[in-house]
C-alpha cells in the first residue's frame, strides 16, 4: 500500500452554531489504498457521514487535506472539482431520500451523464439500461418513478447511479442498515460482487459491526469524531483492542439461542460534540478508564502492523 | 410495492396526464375553463351585441331576453363585455402569473442555492420591497408603465414576486439538504442543473398554490389600476374595470346585474383555476398514483 | 339641536386644510365660522356686503370704501378695521401660502381710516377684485400677529382655536373624522337656531349616501347618478343648482391634427350632447356653445352644432382627415374618474369613432393631469386632447386664464395652448371693460368667437345636487363651485323635531 | 432573545434608510408633484403662483439636496410638515393614525386568525366533506372577491339595508367616548378586512393540519387515550400552527394593502386612508413619514412572528 | 396454546383491511395470537409484512376511513380483572383502555414525541386522562417513571423538550409514558430499531427488567432476530400478512420449520462468521426476489415465489399452519423435509 488512491490527514470538521463551537471531526487521518474496502463504523453522531462527505467536498472540510489519487481536493477550485467528481461517487443510507420523487430511474441514472455532457441521449439511456442491469434490475425501470420500487430495489438504483460514471472511489454511507435482512443480504452480495468486478475502492460506512466485517477489508472505528480504533477487519473481530471496540461488538445481540448472554452494557450515551469530555472523549462511558485519561487525548499508536488504537491502556490489549 | 408491474410502463409526461385525468375536480375545473374560453372566443359568432357599441336608449336595462346579462351605464351590452373583458382578464392574469412566478422562483432559488452572500442580498432585497406598501408601489410603477395590457402585465407582475420568492426559497433551502440534492451536487451539478431539474419539480405545489391565488389576486390589482386610471384603458373591457362601475352607489344598488355578472365570472374563473391547480400538483406529484 | 352633515365631499371641498388663505374650495363649510368682508348672494348673482355693511367704488374704479359691521370675533373683542387690513395684506403675501396673492396684485394699499372704514387703492381697475373679496376670510389681527407670516400656514391654531365672526364657533376637530361647532350665541344676525354643526368627513361618496340614508347625517352632496334613490323619497329634498363648470373637449393646438377648424367642427356635429345629457345627466345639464351657458352672456343665434354625424364626415373629408390623421389613436385626457365620467368617456369615444377619429380615453388623478398639462414642453402623443372643466361664474371672468394666449404654460393655464387672436383680443376686452353694464356685452363677443373658431369643444355645463333631510328647516345651500360662499345664513338653520 | 432582538432591530433600521431613499427616488419618479395635486383643474390658478410655492416647499431643487435635507431633519426626529395640512406635523399625524389602525388591523387579524384556523382545522379534521367543500368555495370566494366591492357591498347591507352599524367613522361625532361605540363602528369594518385573510388561513391552515394529522405523535395521543378533542386541538393544532405562523407574518404588508380600501370605504382613520389621501395629494412628506411607520411596524410584526414561532416551537432558538 | 388463567391478550382469527382505490387489501389475515403475564412474544418479519397493523389492530389505531378490523377477535384482560372484546367495544370504551390498560411504544422516538410539549408534560397526561389526577402529582409521578426508566436527573429532564434529548433518552421517555398506568400489556413496535447497538442492549435490559419487576405482557415487534433472540419467550414469524411460524424462541431458532425463517436466518452475516466466509469466497444466503405485494398477492402460499423449497403444491392452496409440536407451528407443507 505504498501508494493509497485516497490519503486523509488530519481531517477537521466543525460548525458554529449560537456561538458554540460544535467540533464534529478533528484530527482524522487514515489512507485508502487502490482496490481496498474500508470500512467506517462508529455510532449514531460520531461524524461517519461527515468524513464520507468531506472527503468528496460536499460538505467542506474545516482542515486538513485529502489527496485524491495524487490531487490535492481541498484546495482545488470549484469547476475543477466538477471535473473530478464523476471518478468518485456516493451511495447513500436512505433509499428513499436520495432518489428524487420525481424523476424517472432514467432520468436519475442520466443525471451524471447529462451534468457531465457525456454521451447523446440515446447512448446515456443505453448506458443507464446497462447500470440496471449490473443491479440486476429489469431495463424497462427507466420509465418508472422511485417510489415504485421497494426498498431493497431502490437501494440498487441509487448504487446504479454511482456506477454510471464508472468511477474509481465510491463513499456507500450505510447503504444497507435502512432495508430488511433479506434484503439487505442481497445488496451487501451485490455491492461485494461488483466491487471484486469493477476493482472499486470503497470507503464503507455502517454501524452495524456484522455488515462492516463481511464486506471490508480494514475497520476505522470512529467515536465522537475521533478516530478509536483501525485495523484489518479479521484481526478486530478476533482482538478488538480498544475498550469501544469491544463494547460495540458485545453489543451485538446474535440470533443464535445458544450464544452467551453475558454482555457488557455500556453507561449513558454519547456526548454532545459542544462540549466534548477532555482527554480521551471515551472515558465517560469507558468500564476501563482512568484518571489518567481525562488528561491528555490519546494518540492513534500502531499496536501491530496496521492495527492502530486511540487509548493508553496497553495493559489490556 | 408496485414493483411486478408489467414490463413497458408509459412515459412520464402521459402518466402526468393520466394522473390529472384521474382527479374529478381537477377535470370539473378544466370543464369550466374549457367553456369559459370557448364562450369568450366564439362570442362574436353567436352573439350579436359588440362589447363597445353604446345605446344610449337601453341603458341601464336589466337582464332579459335581448340582453341576456343586462346592459350597463351607457347601453353597452354586459355579457358581450363580460365575454370580452374576460379576455383581457385572463391574458393579463396568466401571462402576468407566470411572468411573476418566474421571477419569483429565480430569485427564490437562486438566493437558496446560490450562496449565502447571494442569499443575504436577495433576502434583504425581498424584504425592502415588502416593507414598500403597495398603493405607493403600484401608483409609481404604473405611471412609469402607463396604460395598456403590456404595461399592466409588467406592473402586476413586478409587485406579486416577493412572496413566491421567500416561500420558494425557504423551500430549496429544505431541498439543498436532501440527499438527492446531494448526489447531484457529487456528479457535479452546477447552479442551473440544480435549479431546473431539482429546483423546479419539488417546488412545483408551492408554483401552483401561488399561481391559483395569485391569478384572482391578478385580476383584482387590475382592477384596482383601473381604479386608479392605469391598468386597461377604457372602454375596452376587463373583469376588473366592470367591478370598478359598482363604485357608484346607483350601480351597486339598482343595477347590480352589471357587477354581479363579471364578479362571478370572476369567482367562477378562479375557482376552476383552483381546482385545475389541485389537480396538477397531483398530476406533478408521481407519488399521488398510490393512494 | 345638531346637524350634521357630509360638506366636504364635493366640490373641491377638502378638510384637513383650516386655513382659509391656502382654501381652492370648501367655502360653504368655512363660511360658517368665518366671513370674509362680501359676499355673493344665495343665487350667485352679485356681490353683496357680509361683514361689510356697505361698500362704494370711487369713479375711476380704483379706490373701495368698505364700511364695516358692527361685529365680534368669537372671543369677545371687536372686529375692526384694522383686522381687516391685517387679513387683506396676510391674503396679499404669498409667503403665507395664500393662494390669492397673485389674484390681490393689483391692490396697491389697505388703509384703515377708522375702526369701521376700510379703504383699498388699486394700481389698475380691477373687474375681478369683488371676487376675490368674497373669498378673503377675515382674520383676527390680535390672535395670529405674533406668528411670522411664513410660520403662519404651519400653525396649529387653524385645526384647533381658529376665531372668526361667524354664526357659529369651532370647538374640536377629530382627526379625520368630523368638525363641531358650536353656536355661537354672541352672532351679531341673533342667535343661531342649532346648537351644533357637524361637518363629517367621507373619503368616499358611497359612504357619505349610505350615512345620509341611514339618518347619522342630514345632508350631502351627491351626484347626479345617485338621485334616483332619493328623487321620490319625501324625507329627503333634492336641491339642484348650476355648477358654473363647462365641461370641454380641449384640442391641444400644438399638435397638428387640430389645426383645420373643420375638424374641430366635425368633431363637435359628431357628438350627440343631447342625448349623452338625457341618459347619462338624466337631463341634469345644459348643452354649452361656448364657455358660457348664464343667459346674458350667450348671445342669440350662434351655431347650436345639433348631432350631424354626416356632416361631421364631410367635414372631415373635406379637410384631408385620412391625410392629417386617419385612424390613429388619439389620447383623450382626463381627470374625472368618476363613474359618470367614465360612461361619458366611453359615449364621446363610440360618437367619435362613427365620423372616423379613433380616440382612446385615460383617465388619470389630479396631479398626473396637471404635470402632463401644465408641462411647458408637453409631450403631444400623451396630451393631444383633454376632456376638462372651466369654472366660468359667477364672474365670467374666470374663463380667461383658460383660453388667453398670454396664459400658455408656464405663464398660465390655458392648457390647450389657444392661440388665437381673435380670442385673445376679445377677452381682453372684455377684462379691461370697467363698465359693468357693457361687461356682458363683451362676454358676449368672447361667446361667439368661441362658438366661431372653437378653440375648444364645448359640450355642456353640469348641474350639481345636494340632498338634504326634510326635517332641515331654512336650510341655504346651492352648489357653488368651491362651495361658494355665498350668503347661506346658517344661524337660521334649524331642524324640525 | 434581547440580544437577537436588538441586532433585528439594528438592521431594520437599515431597512428604514435604504426604504427611505427607495420611497424618495420613487416618488419623484412619479408625474405630478404636490402643487400639482393643490390646483384644481376647474378653478386654475396662474403660474406665477405655483413657482413661488414650489422654491417654498424645496421642490425647485435637486434631488440630491432635498433627500439630503429631508434625512437631516429626520435624524433629528422631524418628519416635516404635511404639504396638504401645512398645520400638521408629519410625525404626529402619522402617529395619531397608527392606534386606529393598529385597532382595525388588529382586530381584523384575530378575527382571521380565529376564524381561519377554525375553519381550516374544520375542514382538515372532515375532509372531503360537504363542510370542506362549502368552506373551500367559501374561500375561493373570499380571495376573489375584490376588497373595495366586499367593503361595498358590507356597508350597503349592514349599515343602510338593516341598518344595523353606523355607516363610517371611528366614533360617533358629538358624543362621549365609549367602547361600545368603539366597538359597534370596529366591528363590520373588521369582519369585512378578515375576510380575505381568512380564506387564506383557512387554505394554509388545511394543508397544514392534514399534514400534522399523519405525524406519529398524533397517534402516540391516541394510543395515550387522548380524546379526540385535545388529540387534534392539543397535539396537533400546535404544531399545525407553526407554517401558518410565517403566513400570518409575511402578509401582514399584503392586509395593510386591504386595508386601505376599507379605511376609505368606512371612513376609519387609519394609516390607509392617510396614505392615499397623501398619495392623492402628492403630500411628499407624509407619504415619507407614513411609508417608514408602516415599514417599522411590518419590521416589528415580523420580528413578533419570529419571536412567536420560538415560543410555540421550542424546537427554534432565536438568537 | 390454551388460555390460562393468566392470559392478557388473545387475538383470534384477526383480519384487518385496508380500503385503497382500486377497492379492498387484506394487510393482515387470520392472525391468532396469545401473550401471557410476564411473557413476551416476538413478531418478526420482514418490512410490511403486516406486524404494525397487528399491533395498531389491537390498539384500534387503525384510520377510521383507511383501515378497519373485518373478522376475529381481540380479548384483553384488563387491570380489573375483566376480560373485553376489543373488536366490539365502543371508541369511548376503547378510549380508556388505550394507554391505561395498554401502553404503547413507537419505533420513531422522536417523531412519536410531540415536539412542543415538554416530556414530562407528555408522561403525565395519560396519568391524568386515566387517573384524573392534578397537575402536580401527575408531574410528579412523571419524574417518579423517569427515574424508574434509568434517566438520571429526572426532574430537570421533565422539563425539556423531546429535541434536548439523546435518541436513547427519548425512547426511555416514550417507555416512561407508555408505562405511566401500569398497563397489563406493553405494545412495543420496533421500538429498538432506530437506535444504536450500544443504546438497543441498553433499553432491551430496560425493557426486560421492567417486565419483570411489573409482570405485564409484551408483545415485541421488530425485524431483528438477534433482538428476539435476546428479549422474547416465544416468538411469531409473519410473511404478507400471515403467520409463517410460531413456537417458543429457542425451539424456532434452533429448529427452523419455514423456509423464510430459515432463509431470514441464514441472511444474517454473523459476527466473527465473515471473514471464514470471505476467505472461503461464500456469499451471503440471500432469499432471492422481494416480498410481494398485498395488492399482488401470488397464489397458494405466499411465499412460494421466492422460495427454493416450493413444488407445484405450494401454488395451488394456502398451507395451514402444521403443527411441528404442540407449541410450534409452521405453515408450510414440506415442513418435515426442510432443515
Ligand atoms: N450542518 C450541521 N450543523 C451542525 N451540526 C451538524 C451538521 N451536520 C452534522 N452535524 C452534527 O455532526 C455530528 C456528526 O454527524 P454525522 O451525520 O456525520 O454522523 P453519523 O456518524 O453519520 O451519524 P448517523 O449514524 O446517525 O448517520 C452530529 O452530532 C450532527 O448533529
Ligand atoms: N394506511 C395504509 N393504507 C394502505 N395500506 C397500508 C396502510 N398502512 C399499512 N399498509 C399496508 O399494510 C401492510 C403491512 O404494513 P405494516 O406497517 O404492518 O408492516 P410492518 O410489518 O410493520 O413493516 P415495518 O417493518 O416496515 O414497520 C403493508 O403492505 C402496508 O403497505
Ligand atoms: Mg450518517
Ligand atoms: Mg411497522
Ligand atoms: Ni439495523
Amino acid at each position: 500500500m505504498n501508494d493509497p488512491l485516497l490519503s486523509v490527514r488530519d481531517l477537521g470538521k466543525h460548525y458554529a452554531s449560537r456561538g458554540t463551537r460544535l467540533t464534529i471531526l478533528q484530527a482524522i487521518s487514515f489512507d485508502i489504498g487502490k482496490g481496498e474496502v474500508v470500512g467506517l463504523v462508529g455510532e449514531s453522531g460520531s461524524g461517519k457521514t461527515t468524513i464520507g462527505r468531506s472527503v468528496l467536498r460536499l460538505v467542506e472540510p474545516s482542515a486538513g487535506r485529502v489527496r485524491f489519487d495524487g490531487t490535492e481536493l481541498t484546495t482545488l477550485s470549484s469547476s475543477e472539482m466538477r471535473r473530478l467528481r464523476p471518478r468518485m461517487q456516493y451511495i447513500f443510507q436512505d433509499p428513499f431520500a436520495s432518489l428524487s420523487p420525481r424523476m424517472t430511474i432514467g432520468e436519475i441514472l442520466t443525471e451524471g451523464l447529462k451534468i457531465q455532457g457525456l454521451g447523446t441521449a440515446r447512448e446515456r439511456l443505453e448506458r443507464a439500461r446497462r447500470a440496471l442491469e449490473q443491479v440486476d434490475l429489469p431495463p424497462e425501470a427507466v420509465n418508472r418513478y422511485a417510489h415504485e420500487f421497494s426498498g431493497g430495489q431502490r437501494q440498487r438504483i441509487g448504487i446504479a447511479r454511482a456506477l454510471t460514471l464508472a468511477p474509481e472511489f465510491i463513499v456507500a454511507d450505510e447503504p444497507v442498515s435502512a432495508l430488511d435482512v433479506s434484503i439487505q443480504a442481497q445488496v451487501i452480495n451485490l455491492l461485494r460482487d461488483l466491487q471484486q468486478r469493477l476493482g472499486l475502492t470503497m470507503l464503507f460506512i455502517s454501524h452495524d459491526l456484522a455488515v462492516v466485517e463481511y464486506i471490508c477489508d480494514r475497520v476505522i472505528v470512529l467515536y465522537l469524531g475521533r478516530i478509536m480504533e483501525i485495523a484489518p477487519s479479521a484481526e478486530l473481530y478476533a482482538r478488538p483492542l480498544h475498550p469501544y471496540t469491544r463494547a460495540l461488538l458485545s453489543a451485538i445481540p446474535s440470533p443464535d439461542p445458544d450464544a452467551p448472554r453475558d454482555r457488557q452494557i455500556l453507561k449513558g450515551d454519547i456526548p454532545s460534540p459542544a462540549n466534548p469530555p477532555s482527554g480521551c472523549v471515551f472515558r465517560t462511558r469507558c468500564p476501563n478508564a482512568l484518571p489518567a485519561c481525562g488528561e491528555t487525548v490519546p494518540e492513534l499508536r500502531e499496536i501491530q502492523p496496521g492495527h492502530f488504537k486511540a487509548c493508553i491502556r496497553d495493559d489490556l490489549n | 410495492m408496485l414493483a411486478r408491474n408489467p414490463a413497458r410502463s408509459p412515459g412520464p409526461i402521459v402518466r402526468s396526464l393520466h394522473r390529472f385525468l384521474l382527479n374529478r375536480t381537477g377535470l370539473l375545473g378544466l370543464c369550466m375553463i374549457a367553456l369559459m374560453i370557448a364562450a369568450i372566443l366564439s362570442y362574436p359568432l353567436w352573439w350579436s351585441f359588440k362589447p363597445n357599441d353604446i345605446d344610449l336608449i337601453a341603458m341601464n336595462a336589466q337582464p332579459g331576453p335581448t340582453h341576456w346579462f343586462g346592459t350597463d351605464g351607457v347601453g353597452r351590452d354586459i355579457l358581450a363585455r363580460v365575454l370580452d373583458g374576460g379576455r383581457i382578464s385572463l391574458l393579463v392574469a396568466l401571462t402576468s402569473t407566470v411572468i411573476s412566478a418566474i421571477i419569483g422562483f429565480l430569485i427564490g432559488a437562486v438566493s437558496a442555492l446560490a450562496g449565502r452572500f447571494a442569499d443575504a442580498v436577495t433576502m434583504r432585497f425581498v424584504d425592502l420591497v415588502m416593507t414598500l406598501p403597495p398603493v405607493i408601489f403600484l401608483l409609481v410603477l404604473a405611471s412609469i408603465a402607463g396604460t395598456g395590457i403590456w404595461p399592466t402585465v409588467f406592473v402586476i407582475s413586478l409587485l406579486s414576486w416577493p412572496l413566491l420568492a421567500r416561500m420558494v426559497r425557504s423551500r430549496l433551502l429544505e431541498l439543498r439538504e436532501r440527499d438527492f440534492v446531494m448526489a447531484a451536487r457529487g456528479m457535479g451539478a452546477g447552479l442551473p442543473h440544480l435549479l431546473f431539474r431539482h429546483g423546479l419539480p419539488n417546488s412545483i405545489d408551492i408554483l401552483v398554490v401561488f399561481a391559483t391565488l395569485q391569478i384572482a389576486n391578478a385580476i383584482l390589482l387590475e382592477a384596482g389600476l383601473s381604479f386608479l386610471g392605469l391598468g386597461i384603458a377604457p372602454p375596452a373591457a376587463s373583469w376588473g374595470n366592470m367591478l370598478n362601475a359598482a363604485r357608484s352607489t346607483a350601480v351597486l344598488e339598482q343595477y347590480p346585474w352589471q357587477w354581479l355578472f363579471p364578479g362571478g365570472f370572476l369567482v367562477l374563473a378562479v375557482l376552476a383555476i383552483n381546482f385545475i391547480g389541485d389537480g396538477l400538483r397531483d398530476a406533478f406529484d408521481p407519488r399521488a398514483e398510490l393512494n | 339641536a345638531t346637524l350634521s352633515g357630509g360638506f366636504d365631499v364635493g366640490p373641491g371641498g377638502f378638510q384637513g386644510n383650516f386655513n382659509p388663505l391656502a382654501a381652492t374650495g370648501g367655502f360653504t363649510w368655512l363660511s360658517v365660522y368665518f366671513e370674509p368682508l362680501v359676499t355673493y348672494d344665495e343665487k350667485l348673482e352679485k356681490v353683496v356686503g357680509q361683514l361689510a355693511s356697505s361698500y362704494e367704488v370711487s369713479p375711476d374704479q380704483l379706490t373701495y370704501t368698505f364700511t364695516l359691521a358692527d361685529a365680534k370675533w368669537h372671543d369677545g373683542k371687536p372686529f375692526t378695521a384694522k383686522d381687516a387690513k391685517f387679513t387683506i395684506e396676510l391674503a396679499k403675501n404669498a409667503k403665507t401660502g395664500s393662494v390669492l396673492a397673485a389674484r390681490l396684485n393689483a391692490v396697491s394699499s389697505v388703509e384703515a381710516k377708522d375702526d369701521k372704514t376700510l379703504v383699498i387703492k388699486l394700481s389698475a381697475p380691477s373687474a375681478s377684485l369683488m371676487d376675490t373679496l368674497t373669498k378673503v376670510m377675515m382674520l383676527p389681527e390680535h390672535a395670529l400677529s405674533q406668528i411670522p407670516a411664513d410660520q403662519l400656514a404651519k400653525n396649529t391654531w387653524w385645526s384647533t382655536a381658529p376665531i372668526g365672526t361667524g354664526p357659529f364657533k369651532f370647538s374640536k376637530y377629530v382627526t379625520d373624522q368630523y368638525v363641531e361647532l358650536v353656536a355661537n350665541t354672541d352672532y351679531r344676525g341673533g342667535k343661531p337656531a342649532l346648537e351644533k354643526i357637524i361637518n363629517r368627513y367621507f373619503a368616499n361618496p358611497a359612504a357619505a349616501i349610505a350615512a345620509l340614508r341611514a339618518g347619522e347625517i342630514q345632508f350631502t352632496y351627491v351626484d347626479s347618478n345617485d338621485l334616483k334613490a332619493f328623487n321620490d323619497n319625501k324625507d329627503f329634498r333634492v336641491i339642484e343648482g348650476n355648477s358654473f363648470v363647462v365641461n370641454y373637449l380641449g384640442f391641444n393646438h400644438d399638435s397638428p391634427i387640430w389645426k383645420d377648424v373643420r375638424v374641430r367642427q366635425a368633431v363637435m356635429y359628431a357628438i350627440n350632447r343631447d342625448a349623452i345629457i338625457q341618459s347619462l345627466y338624466g337631463g341634469a345639464a345644459k348643452p354649452a356653445n361656448c364657455a358660457y351657458v348664464a343667459d346674458q352672456v350667450v348671445p342669440k343665434g350662434i351655431e347650436t352644432y345639433a348631432y350631424d354625424p354626416e356632416k361631421a364626415k364631410q367635414l372631415l373629408k373635406e379637410a384631408g382627415w385620412d391625410e392629417i390623421n386617419g385612424n390613429k389613436p388619439i389620447t383623450l385626457l382626463t381627470y374625472y374618474t368618476t363613474p359618470l365620467a367614465a360612461n361619458v368617456m366611453a359615449a364621446v369615444q363610440a360618437m367619435l369613432a362613427q365620423v372616423g377619429i379613433n380616440v382612446t380615453p385615460r383617465a388619470v388623478d389630479t396631479p398626473t393631469y396637471n404635470s402632463i398639462v401644465l408641462n411647458p414642453t408637453p409631450d403631444v402623443a400623451q396630451f393631444q386632447m383633454v376632456y376638462a372643466g372651466l369654472q366660468n361664474g359667477p364672474d365670467p371672468g374666470s374663463i380667461n386664464v383658460g383660453l388667453n394666449e398670454k396664459q400658455i404654460p408656464p405663464a398660465g393655464p390655458n392648457v390647450a395652448r389657444v392661440r388665437m387672436p381673435v380670442l385673445t383680443a376679445a377677452l381682453d376686452a372684455a377684462l379691461a371693460e370697467t363698465d359693468a353694464a357693457k361687461r356682458d356685452g363683451r362676454y358676449q363677443d368672447v361667446c361667439r368667437v368661441m362658438n366661431k373658431e372653437l378653440p375648444w369643444g364645448p359640450l355642456w355645463v353640469a348641474k350639481r345636487y345636494g340632498v338634504a333631510a326634510s326635517k332641515l328647516k331654512d336650510f341655504v345651500w346651492t352648489p357653488a363651485p368651491g362651495g361658494g360662499p355665498y350668503q347661506a345664513h346658517p344661524e337660521k338653520w334649524a331642524i324640525a323635531e | 432573545m434581547l440580544r437577537y432582538s436588538l441586532r433585528r432591530l439594528l438592521i431594520g433600521v437599515g431597512m428604514l434608510l435604504a426604504l427611505s431613499v427607495l420611497i424618495f427616488a420613487m416618488l419623484r419618479l412619479t408625474p405630478g408633484d404636490p402643487i400639482d395635486a393643490y390646483i384644481d383643474p376647474n378653478i386654475p390658478m396662474s403660474s406665477s403662483d405655483l413657482a413661488e410655492l414650489r422654491a417654498t416647499l424645496g421642490l425647485d431643487q435637486p434631488l440630491p439636496v432635498q433627500y439630503l435635507g429631508w434625512l437631516r431633519q429626520a435624524l433629528t426626529g422631524n418628519l416635516g410638515y404635511s404639504i396638504k395640512r401645512p398645520d400638521q406635523p408629519v410625525l404626529g399625524l402619522v402617529l395619531s393614525r397608527v392606534g386606529p389602525t393598529v385597532l382595525l388591523m388588529g382586530s381584523a387579524i384575530v378575527i382571521a386568525i380565529v376564524a381561519g384556523i377554525a375553519t381550516g382545522v374544520v375542514s382538515a379534521v372532515r375532509r372531503n366533506s360537504i363542510t370542506d367543500l362549502s368552506l373551500s368555495v367559501f374561500a375561493v370566494t373570499g380571495i376573489s372577491s375584490p376588497p373595495f366591492l366586499s367593503a361595498l357591498v358590507g356597508l350597503y347591507l349592514f349599515s343602510v339595508y338593516f341598518n344595523w352599524m353606523p355607516s363610517g367613522g371611528m366614533l360617533t361625532p358629538g358624543q362621549e367616548f365609549s367602547v361600545t361605540d368603539l366597538l359597534h363602528h370596529l366591528i363590520l369594518p373588521a369582519t369585512l378586512l378578515a375576510v380575505a385573510q381568512t380564506a387564506l388561513i383557512m387554505r394554509y391552515m388545511r394543508a397544514s393540519m392534514l399534514e400534522v394529522l399523519n405525524q406519529d405523535y398524533v397517534r402516540t395521543a391516541r394510543a395515550k387515550g387522548v380524546f379526540e378533542f385535545w388529540v387534534i386541538t392539543k397535539h396537533a393544532l400546535r404544531n399545525a400552527l407553526l407554517p401558518v405562523i410565517t403566513l400570518i407574518g409575511s402578509t401582514i404588508g399584503l392586509a395593510i394593502g386591504g386595508a386601505i380600501f376599507i379605511e376609505s370605504v368606512f371612513n376609519w382613520p387609519g394609516m390607509g386612508l392617510l396614505m392615499v389621501d397623501a398619495v392623492e395629494g402628492r403630500d411628499y412628506p407624509v407619504i415619507m413619514g407614513s411609508t417608514l411607520v408602516i415599514g417599522a411596524c411590518v419590521i416589528v410584526v415580523n420580528l413578533l412572528t419570529d419571536l412567536a414561532y420560538a415560543v410555540v416551537d421550542p424546537r427554534i432558538k432565536v438568537g | 396454546m390454551q388460555q390460562t388463567a393468566d392470559t392478557i391478550l388473545d387475538v383470534k382469527g384477526l383480519r384487518t383491511v385496508f380500503r385503497i382505490r382500486s377497492g379492498e387489501v387484506t394487510a393482515v389475515n387470520s392472525i391468532d395470537l396469545t401473550v401471557a403475564a410476564g411473557e413476551t412474544l416476538a413478531l418478526v418479519g420482514e418490512s410490511g409484512s403486516g406486524k404494525s397493523v397487528t399491533s395498531l389492530s389491537v390498539m384500534r389505531l387503525l384510520t377510521r376511513n383507511i383501515g378497519a378490523i373485518a373478522a376475529g377477535s381481540i380479548h384483553l384482560k384488563r387491570k380489573n380483572g375483566a376480560v373485553s372484546n376489543l373488536v366490539s367495544l365502543a371508541e369511548h370504551e376503547m378510549r380508556a383502555i388505550r394507554g391505561n390498560d395498554v401502553g404503547m411504544v413507537f419505533q420513531e422516538p422522536m417523531s412519536s414525541l410531540n415536539p412542543v410539549y415538554t416530556i414530562g408534560d407528555q408522561i403525565s397526561e395519560p396519568i391524568r386522562i386515566h387517573r384524573w389526577a392534578d397537575r402536580k402529582t401527575a408531574m410528579d409521578a412523571a419524574v417518579a417513571l423517569l427515574d424508574s426508566v434509568g434517566i438520571p436527573d429526572a426532574r430537570r429532564r421533565a422539563g425539556q423538550y423531546p429535541h434536548e434529548l439523546s435518541g436513547g433518552m427519548r425512547q426511555r421517555a416514550t417507555i416512561a409514558m407508555a408505562l405511566a398506568c401500569d398497563p397489563t400489556l406493553l405494545i412495543a413496535d420496533e421500538p429498538t430499531t432506530a437506535l444504536d447497538v450500544t443504546i438497543q442492549a441498553q433499553i432491551l435490559a430496560l425493557l426486560q427488567k421492567l417486565q419483570r419487576e411489573r409482570g405485564m405482557a409484551m408483545l415485541f415487534v421488530t425485524h431483528n432476530l438477534g433482538v428476539v433472540a435476546e428479549i422474547a419467550h416465544r416468538v411469531v414469524v409473519m410473511y404478507a400478512g400471515r403467520i409463517v411460524e410460531t413456537g417458543p424462541v429457542a425451539e424456532v431458532f434452533r429448529n427452523p420449520r419455514h423456509p423464510y425463517t430459515i432463509g431470514l436466518m441464514a441472511s444474517m452475516p454473523k459476527l466473527g462468521d465473515a471473514s471464514r466466509m470471505k476467505q472461503a469466497g461464500e456469499r451471503l444466503a440471500a432469499i432471492p426476489g422481494v416480498v410481494p405485494s398485498l395488492m399482488n398477492m401470488p397464489a397458494g402460499c405466499a411465499f412460494q415465489p421466492r422460495c427454493k423449497f416450493a413444488i407445484d403444491a405450494c401454488r395451488l392452496a394456502l398451507p395451514p399452519l402444521a403443527e411441528v409440536n404442540p407449541c410450534h407451528q409452521s405453515r408450510c407443507i414440506r415442513w418435515q423435509e426442510i432443515r
